[in-house]
């Protein structure tokens, strides 16, 4: 690859294994698994049920041995980027670690192998496993009460914010609206119509935080809630958190946040301190658990205790002597989110991991910002930083230096690529154009964040030098940027014989 | 610290190059009042040992060593160790959603595969890559069909899941949807006359769910024909998707709403699993959740990347199909393995398992005196049962045998305390079957 | 890369990421493992032991975190190529597929766990496995007596070798010499050695095979055995068995089979049956257990009922009512060939091999067959076929007409490699000049053998139009051909700082 | 057959390609009467959910819910779950001998890290990987000693382990060497008296262990001294590699010979470990066993090969120094990574906790009334007691008591039959130790 500069440092070009669709390796008769011989008498399927109800055989489905699963699927896993393998800078993701006991322990026989309706004199190991992890996140973020039900951050969001609406309705008012800055995840306001309410969009000021002089205005009685990110997803810290806070409830309004960004806090402040009445974690963000990707995740949703009557079901509950129960009696509840207990095997794997660092998980916040800021440090000279406040976990810089040669966020996000690295997050937050949001987490050594320093400065220089070249990347996958717009215009979304 | 790749010194050097003093400098912008003085009162820090010994201690204090006959939407099937051994390599373990196709090929392709898959299981069109689980789907699923409707009536069956009915109504309430609730027959499927009684004006969806709450397969067709002409979407939830090995597929359906847990999920006290949402192609564009679509790089080699995410929330934001982000693609990619291994003899085989079991164990049970079934219609795996006394007192007592019994329906259906609903899959040994029904005997034969 | 044809089918080039060794990751202060706190009064060791026995730290150890670690390796992981990548056809390796499930039950609790010297009462799982594994064996051998002890292929000849001297010893005479193919493995005479023998090279026929001829000049009543491998290593079944068994019966000399092979005969033929009266198989091969990059393995040895007393301690003993006991107490032993009870972890993976199948081990060996001769009609037309006998589960061509062009086995093997494909075995047997020895096992779809096959001729082709292309492979890899014969001249075998 | 990637038909197919009617034309070399007519009389076929149940069903019949005071070259260490995760990958797992350095460079990197940490442990110039295990490295240690001196005698002190010594002599039987034993002093270490009366004349090697198999720590250094001007060779075993992160490593030994199996893996039932020799860098060319080494490629790339293989028998044969080929290598592999993870401090710390646990048991043990040390030597992990009664029926009686008891030294040395030895490491707690001796207690203390 003539066009591969003696710059890239962290990768080398090597082989990688092609492989079909593995209906193209189906074959009449092959096996990958064996039941053991049934044991009872057999049945006739459609002298049980009628054959109306018995289908016929599945069409196209595989037939393969064992042997080809796993290389098939040994070597699509090949084509992956993963933390595993390196830096994943993705700004607003927190791709941090995910320690390798926390899968031991998630497959404990007596853990994996629990059904969510044994009694519960049979699972005070899984309801203490859910009550320990409560109490960690309750002393972590400095808030009352917990659920631990929503699957992700999304639908702890949607929790949240039918928490606010619940305790509104008892007041006799639901209100009509939430505030959400333009700075915010497409979630929030996604969540905001499930809950029922009209998004209200409001601006970031010049520099990026919210105004609060603007907030006072738009803070009217029809305002249920401000959703908040804090650190914005800037990447900054909201100075007047406290003010904002106070804004709203003034107004009998409430101060909802996004806990996105809870890696820049844990350990050093909590939002229960500084005004917050209800907010979500992302456990498979800030507490390590693998995002696999793209999931699974889990949303606990933390309030303060005026919200604590209205929390879905169950709610897990102490009795006397310490035995533990659910709670599904809860007349004020907002309901069920979902079927069962939330996402018991992520819970558990975030406990696992707060019980690895206890009090010194302030430590990983510490070296989560000192990272951030190393790479800010290391990248200032070279982009544009469209918001020069402190940063703290992760800092946004903008392509607005290289649009000067047409190259965009997302081409050096794609260069990023031949250097060996998994791009940042491109195009968000809104309020950046041309957004370059990169969050190293504290998972980085120095010597990655120095790789991704150079490999960062090195694609500056070819955006001016040689636009091409950025503009065609990545050069060195094994297979190129792909047609997405085709992809949508006339969708193929199954394999067909 | 195991977990933090710096040393003391490196702390020191990067903030000197950082140009700060102390790591305190960093945290300046948050206000002094707010930040913690003390060190937070955690457990903690352990060792990778004692962190081990901490769970283990608690699965002692779980039901290890009992046999359990619940289903009720979270099943024991066998699965080989080959997908687990799988999805913890690191590649598809710790990677994130494929946003960036040239390097998230080997996710992105797996997604494309469980798509199929579900689709040519369901006997669907198109599925997405995923739901959070199966009650969430169904609630989904019906949003769906309120954005394709513009209606806002709702019709559920009772034989739908509990809970998967307690979650459409906490997400449904606020969004103007009114959900009627359809009661049952004798055959414990869906009340026919009650659903036209209701009357199909105005309603968006009709719910139900096959096999049902109770075990008993709908007849997908039948309802079909009674919806189809009314302009409502037929909705149909599935829990115990190996069912899909044996029963025909709800082809007809315009929505189905699956749980996946079936395909070698482990139970794990209730999650994560994995929903599916599958429909007509024409009506993708309102699915919610992640779909892989194939397509060709400048070079003409086949490829796959996200798309359609014009229906998602971090391009649409307030006017998504849905919310959902972060999804349990992990758990899809376990699932596909899974399938892949099982293929298409062996999922057969496995429901032909589970319907000869189940009926073994139904006849088994049905010789008790005083015991019959509750339900007349068709089952698979599932089956609930009458019982002469409350179902409370049997199972309190088969605890004692170490058996957990079957699941007491009084707890979701308040007029049927004396009625269980017993799970028996292809993991069921015939004597722990035959103990069942000799230690239900031995209580039911004692005196009051 | 200019140079890749499109004839390349089965992989493309993709980036790969860079990695110093570990030694160079290291920074003090770095913990990648903690203890649990001490639970006792911790002991001064200069106090303790006295400071002469106390040593400073260690110089250039290393010190990394947990991360750097998994990163480090499974960064290395992806340099390799492994049978769960594709096809390994090395001859006389039988690198064929390692199932899941035996790495699944070499883990569980209370078999990984045990000790050797627990008392055998608590220890019966272990002996039972160890006792049916041994009929397995038997049946499978058709052979009388059998002992796990031997920890691979080469310890299994050593033992089997010292069985047959310790039975001669016992009647007189240990004589002096084993008779060794030409054919055979570098192992076999280097056993010979070791047991105290002399090596007696013999020449194998035009054809092959053993010259049956030949051998009876050599057997003199100084021959104590001759080592056969069978199929011989040019993959061709030795006709004339039961009459080589013979010349050296009548001579009072032995037949030691070396049955690296066995995956030609396993279901279909027994040594036990035509005339071998010592033989070891290597579990690592025709059973399953996985290479893991040079081992562990395990070395067999079954025996004709004569050579039982001589066995290696300890054996597994049946007593009365099932118990199994294991014997050190055999005064005609010929003692320990290693400490505790052979590669018992490996020897439990083979048994779980082998319950998969049951008698159906046949189909493998079918299926072993299958492919190699599938893949030697393919491919005669293009190389040379030196020994043009049936072939069994192996087949050897020869770089006859390659080497015209200048183009050696060795060549063609590495530009195998840019095939995506790992080499045949090279340079072995030494019989074949040049030799190409291919050995697919059963494991191989069609679709894998067939894209061999086109690799091959695609490769047989550029030899003859393209040499340099062929000698200067491979051309894809993250690393070109390495100097050997500068490592080996001031060899470095280890990093300093 | 879920192993096997065919299908019928496609076996049809290729045995067509091939030219053969039926699959048993391509079996006619062999002679037809030993062409087998039935099927072999094996056990299964069993499913993998079959195959589970049967190793389950053996593990419950072993010694699990035992408290072990086992050591004598095999010790339960704490290790994370980390090196087993990665030697899984099956690019580790699953390839051969890295002959082919291009696609081999992951295996050939991690031994030359062995190699590295090896060396540095064991304070010696360089170390090979891998021998089978720690019996049969230390038998290769005196042959290789042999080829150095080219003499015959072999001084081996009977500390060292017996089962060690055992193999030696199976091998050295038909070498032409003679093996000769000396005793060992009131402290448990070789009798240096012992050593110099049987005279270093022709002798090749000296062999001892430390710590020996009596727990007690040898002094190298004077071993070393006794032996140097004889010309003879000092070969050191070492059993217990985790004391290296203690103890002075035996720097002055011309060859050490060490077992692995400390380094994170599981004792197995006794194998698979991994041995290593370590030696003088001027040795080098007659050690036995794989060696990887560094070198460049043409675009002077490092790059790493196994090199003198001049040395090995798939070169010279015959000639060869020894005949080993499959070693250990995956195991080596996990011993590199735990031993990465462990790093400086980590190994100094766990070998610190043995020291102080193994000291806390002895001091424990000793109060008992007739309990007494039975040597006075320095030791680490282990050590041995001298009891009242005899062995076999203390640890008999502990065994109700869920306790398997110090391992009874009368095994291998038949005149010590109330002696044993006991092992301590880090992973025994505390209150298992104070059990331990009150159980013994209670045994003692009851009437003969
Ligand atoms: C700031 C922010 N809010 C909310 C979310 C949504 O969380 P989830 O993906 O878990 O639903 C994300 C995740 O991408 C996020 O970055
Ligand atoms: C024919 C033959 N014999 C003997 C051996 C030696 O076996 P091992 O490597 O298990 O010691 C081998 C392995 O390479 C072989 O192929």
């Amino acid at each position: 690859m003539s066009e591969k500069s003696s710059k890239i440092k962290k990768v080398r070009p090597n082989i990688s294994q092609n492989e079909g669709l593995i209906f193209e390796k189906s074959a009449p008769g092959k096996r990958g698994f064996e039941l053991p011989p049934l044991d009872v008498p057999p049945v006739d399927a459609a002298r049980a049920l009628g054959s109306q109800f018995v289908r016929e055989q599945i069409e196209g489905f595989p037939e393969v041995s064992e042997i080809e699963v796993i290389r098939h699927f040994t070597r699509l896993s090949t084509w992956n980027y993963a933390i595993d393998l390196g830096m994943y800078p993705l700004g607003s993701c927190t791709m941090k670690y995910n320690p390798r006991v926390n899968e031991f322990v998630a497959r404990l026989d007596g853990l994996a192998t629990e059904h969510p309706y044994q009694p519960v004199e049979l699972a005070q190991g899984c309801l203490r496993i859910l009550n320990d992890l409560q109490k960690c996140l309750l002393e972590i973020t400095g808030m009352d009460a917990v659920t631990l039900e929503p699957a992700a951050g999304a639908q702890g969001e949607l929790t949240g914010l039918l928490l606010i609406r619940a305790y509104l309705e008892s007041r006799g008012n639901a209100r009509k609206k939430v505030l959400i800055p333009d700075s915010a995840h497409g979630t929030n306001p996604a969540s905001v119509i499930i809950a029922g309410y009209e998004v209200q969009n409001i601006k970031s000021n010049a520099r990026g935080q919210l105004d609060t002089d603007h907030l006072r205005e738009f803070v009217t009685e029809d305002v249920a809630a401000l959703m908040i990110t804090n650190p914005s997803t800037i990447g900054v810290f909201e100075e007047r958190i406290a003010e904002i806070a106070e804004i709203l409830h003034q107004r009998g309004a409430y101060l909802y946040m996004d806990g996105a960004n809870m890696n820049a806090l844990a350990g050093v402040a909590r939002p229960g301190d500084f005004g917050v009445d209800v907010m979500h974690l992302n456990l498979h963000k800030t507490f390590s658990t693998p995002h696999g990707g793209g999931g699974p995740g889990a949303g606990p949703v933390m309030v303060k205790k005026i919200f604590e009557p209205f929390l879905p079901v169950p709610v897990v509950v102490e009795k006397e002597g310490g035995r533990l129960a659910l709670d599904t009696n809860r007349p004020k509840s907002i309901g069920r989110v979902r079927a069962y207990c939330g996402n018991f095997g992520v819970l558990l794997r975030a406990l696992a991991y707060t019980l690895a660092y206890g009090p010194g998980i302030r430590q990983v916040t510490e070296d989560a910002v000192v990272n951030a800021n190393y790479i800010r440090k290391g990248l200032e000279p070279y982009f544009d930083l469209p918001y020069n406040l402190p940063s703290m976990h992760e800092v946004v810089f903008s392509d607005a230096r290289q649009k000067k040669h047409g190259v965009s966020t997302m081409d050096i996000a794609k260069r990023l690529i031949d250097y060996g690295f998994h791009p940042y997050t491109t195009a968000f937050p809104l309020i950046v154009p041309g957004a370059m949001m990169i969050e190293p987490t504290e998972s980085e050594s120095r010597e990655e964040c120095d790789l991704f320093i150079d490999a960062m400065r090195s694609i500056a220089e070819e955006a001016a030098k040689n636009p091409e070249l950025v503009k065609t990347a990545p050069h060195s996958t094994r297979i190129g940027r792909l047609d997405e717009v085709g992809a949508a215009r006339k969708p193929i979304l199954r394999w067909k014989p | 610290m195991r977990y933090l790749p710096k040393s003391p010194s490196e702390r020191q050097e990067m903030l000197k190059a950082i140009g700060a003093k102390s790591v305190e400098e960093l945290f300046q912008s948050i206000p002094a009042k707010f930040r913690l003085k003390e060190p937070l009162r955690l457990p903690g820090p352990l060792s990778e040992q004692e962190i081990i010994g901490y769970f283990r201690a608690r699965a002692e204090e779980n039901a290890r060593g009992y046999t359990s006959f619940l289903g009720a939407g979270v099943y024991q099937h066998l699965s080989s160790v080959v997908p687990d051994a799988i999805v913890q390599r690191g590649e598809f373990l710790t990677s994130y959603t494929p946003y960036q196709a040239e390097i998230s090929q080997g996710t992105l392709t797996a997604i494309f595969e469980f798509q199929t898959l579900m689709a040519q299981l369901t006997g669907q069109e198109v599925a997405n890559a995923s739901m959070y689980d199966g009650s969430t789907a169904l609630t989904e699923a019906v949003l769906m069909a309120e954005r394709l409707t513009s209606r806002s009536r709702v019709l559920v069956a009772r034989t739908l899941h509990p809970e998967y009915r307690q979650v459409l109504q906490t997400y449904a309430k606020h969004l103007g949807l009114t959900v009627e609730e359809i009661g049952f027959t004798a055959t414990g499927q869906i009340d026919l006359l009650a659903l036209r009684a209701a009357g199909l004006a105005g309603v968006a969806a009709v719910a139900v769910q096959s096999p049902n709450f109770f075990g008993v397969v709908e007849s997908i067709p039948t309802l079909a024909e009674a919806v189809r002409s009314s302009g409502a979407l037929l909705v149909t939830a599935i829990t115990e998707a190996v069912s899909l090995g044996l029963l025909r597929p709800p082809a007809e359906a315009d929505i189905v709403a699956m749980e996946g847990q079936s395909f070698g999920i482990p139970p794990s006290y209730g999650g994560p699993f994995v929903g599916v949402i599958a429909t007509h192609y024409k009506d993708v564009r309102q699915m919610p959740g992640r779909l892989a679509g194939q397509t060709t790089d400048a070079a003409g080699r086949r490829g796959f990347v996200l798309t359609l995410a014009t229906r998602e929330q971090h391009i649409r934001r307030e006017k998504a199909t849905s919310n959902i982000c972060t999804n349990e693609a992990l758990y899809a990619l376990a699932a596909t393995i899974h399938l892949c291994l099982l293929g298409k003899e062996g999922l057969r085989e496995m429901a032909e398992q589970n319907l000869a079991k189940a009926r073994f164990a139904q006849a088994e049970l049905e010789k008790i005196p005083g015991v019959k079934a509750a339900f007349s219609g068709p089952s698979f795996n599932e089956f609930v049962l009458e019982f002469p006394r409350s179902m409370k007192m049997i199972n309190a007592e088969l605890l004692r045998d170490k058996i957990i019994g079957p699941l007491p329906l009084g707890h979701f259906y308040t007029d049927q305390t004396k009625r269980g609903l017993v799970c028996v899959t292809e993991t069921m040994p015939r004597a722990e079957i035959e103990r069942l029904a000799e230690c239900i005997e031995r209580i039911l034969s004692k005196p009051v």
